[in-house]
């Protein structure tokens, strides 16, 4: 097997994995987590095609590589938002449910 | 003169990986934080060490070579700070419980 | 030669997953805290053992910037750590 | 046939800090397993010949999500016991496991499928390289090839701080960001601040220069930068600026105005939106990389640092 498609399939399951934990977790910022995760496995797999595409004595296809930079750099713009939307929750509800009714107990 | 080159490179970078097996067999084994620790900071930067001489003459000018004896030297310098905070923040945890 | 670093390099990610089991187990919060340590120092020398291997010069930048920012992400965990000692502050100190 | 076994080593420790991440007892625990995964994927884009993916994920990655991540986790109070309480049936587990196994296998299968020889874009880029003037391909895809997908970025990157921004409760609005940060000025962590710093600004003006040519660039190094001042902060010998200090709000959109600025001027001198004439394709291009180097220091370090939280004397 060569490098390229062994990371492509690494990737496809950090996707997996990802996706898993977003669903499934309940508290946000977990969800937060597994979604960068999720996005990662994206990055990588991308970025297994970028090395697909080396041709004209460049290693790897630097278009998708370019994207890939800006992509990381959005994906923490991203999640710092999301993460001051959760901080924000916290601080006016003292609860972190995403539950549009939340249980008795989220409140201490 | 190559192959001497290369063998001296073989021994640094061998040596290099006992010290991380060292640090890893000591953050396994040891007793308490302070001594684990103590194991990943000092091994760990040992084996880096070695394994940086290793590569120098695998370098192919100075300036690669300078800038690998500065990434030891900026690893040496944060894991002494960090090491320090992390071991006064576990103590201090273990005094107000 | 590039075999022998390649196979040195997968040899230190090893002895970096062998210590990470350390810090999966903890038991205390210090534990944790040395995963960034960990792959501060491990896997930085995996990534200029790789870097000489496929020749890539550049690597070296790559290992100077984790070399940076390792210890960024350990001082986070410390100010974490003294943040759960402390009673919160209050918010408006004007 | 060794370098397989690298990857190989590599991409299993990834899969295992992955569902380390995801599964973990409490946030905690996820975020140290997460700081490590970032740490990793630096090697994997090493692996995948990404030298310049690698040094931003190493910046990012490995830096500034981490400490963002751990700053939230220690403002969490009780909610992540009360979160637990709240976990979905064992129905959505086993319906999430199959519907995250269905995706993992359809991309699996996508991967083991794809095209020979693999599309690529690498000879376009190489046979126009040469008339931007810089010599990183990559750079150049990013500033001339595809410049307008790095002009919304930079204006996502202000967009999403204003988000940030937007959150403060009413009377904080135009404060400082996040709690101020005490710390022993004799201390180790003061000195560790004093001593990196310079370090840390020597390097990425030294990325942001090499960028033209060899792997590195504004992003890499708007990212040290930003990480350096937050450690500055985190040490306690400086404060977070007002929001509303008038210099700060200049910096922020100084990078998009002037790079929206040369796209219409490429509109004029050489027929297109952010097309640059031949001959000044080179200054041109430093111009808009020296713009954005404050904007994306600004953006990425107040992003780190949070919505207002105190009202803060002085401007």
């Amino acid at each position: 097997m060569n490098v390229e498609t062994l990371y492509g399939l690494g990737a496809a399951a950090l996707v997996g994995i990802g996706l898993y934990g977003l669903i499934v977790l309940a508290h946000p910022l977990r969800k937060i987590i597994a979604f960068n995760v999720m996005g990662s496995g994206v990055f990588v797999l991308f970025g297994a095609l970028a090395k697909r595409g080396a041709a004209a004595g460049l290693h790897a296809d630097p278009v998708p590589q370019a994207l890939l930079i800006t992509a990381i750099v959005v994906a923490f713009a991203a999640s710092a938002l999301a993460v001051a939307l959760i901080v924000r929750l916290i601080e006016s509800t003292d609860s972190a449910s995403l539950a549009s009714d939340p249980p008795d107990g989220s409140r201490d | 003169m190559d192959r001497l080159l290369d063998l001296f490179s073989i021994v640094a970078i061998v040596a290099g990986g006992f010290f991380f097996m060292a640090g890893s067999v000591g953050l396994l084994r040891f007793p308490d934080a302070y001594t684990r620790l103590h194991a990943l900071t000092k091994a760990d930067n040992l084996g880096l060490a070695l394994v940086v001489i290793g590569l120098l003459p695998q370098m192919d000018s100075v300036l690669a070579a300078l800038k690998l004896v500065l990434v030891w030297l900026l690893v040496l310098l944060s894991s002494a700070a960090v090491s320090q905070l992390i071991a006064r923040a576990a103590r201090r945890r273990e005094r107000t419980p | 030669m590039d075999e022998f670093l390649l196979s040195a390099a997968a040899f230190v990610l090893l002895m970096v997953a062998l210590g990470l089991l350390r810090v999966a187990r903890g038991p205390g919060y210090a534990d944790r805290m040395m995963a960034a340590q960990l792959l501060g120092t491990g896997g930085i020398g995996a990534l200029l053992l790789v870097g000489a291997a496929v020749g890539e010069a550049a690597v070296v930048d790559v290992a100077l910037t984790l070399a940076l920012l390792a210890a960024f992400t350990s001082i986070a965990f410390v100010k974490f750590m003294a943040h759960k000692d402390r009673p919160p502050t209050s918010e408006d100190d004007a | 046939m060794t370098g397989n076994i690298v990857s190989l080593a590599i991409v299993l420790l990834l899969l295992a800090l992955a569902v380390w991440a995801v599964v973990a007892r409490n946030a905690f625990l996820a975020i140290a397993g997460f700081v490590a995964y970032g740490l990793l994927l630096s090697l994997v884009w090493v692996r995948l010949h990404g030298v310049d993916v690698a040094l931003t994920e190493a910046a990012i990655g490995g830096g500034l999500t981490g400490a963002m991540l751990i700053g939230a986790v220690s403002r969490l109070r009780g909610t992540e016991a009360a979160a637990r309480a709240e976990r979905s049936g064992a129905g959505v587990h086993v319906l999430a496991l199959l519907l995250s196994l269905g995706v993992a296998a359809t991309l699996a299968l996508c991967v083991l499928v794809l095209p020979d020889p693999a599309p690529t874009l690498a000879p376009q880029v190489a046979q126009n390289l040469a008339v931007t003037g810089v010599g990183n391909p990559i750079t150049g895809v990013l500033l001339a090839f595809r410049a307008l997908d790095t002009l919304l970025e930079a204006i996502v990157l202000v967009i999403a701080l204003i988000g940030v921004w937007s959150l403060a409760p009413e009377r904080f609005w135009g404060g400082r960001p996040g709690l101020r940060h005490q710390a022993d000025p004799d201390g180790i962590l003061a000195y560790f601040a004093r001593l990196l710093p310079p370090l840390g600004i020597v390097f990425a003006v030294y990325i942001f220069w090499a960028g033209a040519d060899h792997p590195g660039g504004k992003f890499q190094s708007a990212t040290i930068l930003a990480a350096m001042w937050t450690l500055v902060l985190m040490a306690g010998l400086a404060d977070t600026p007002r929001i509303d200090h008038r210099a700060l709000r200049f910096g922020i959109v100084v990078g998009p105005l002037v790079f929206i600025a040369i796209g219409v001027l490429g509109l004029f001198s050489a027929g297109a939106l952010l097309a640059y004439p031949p001959q000044w394709a080179k200054p041109m291009i430093v111009v808009v990389e020296v713009a954005l180097l404050p904007t994306l220091t600004l953006v990425l370090g107040l992003l780190l640092a949070g919505a207002p939280a105190r009202r803060g004397g002085g401007a």
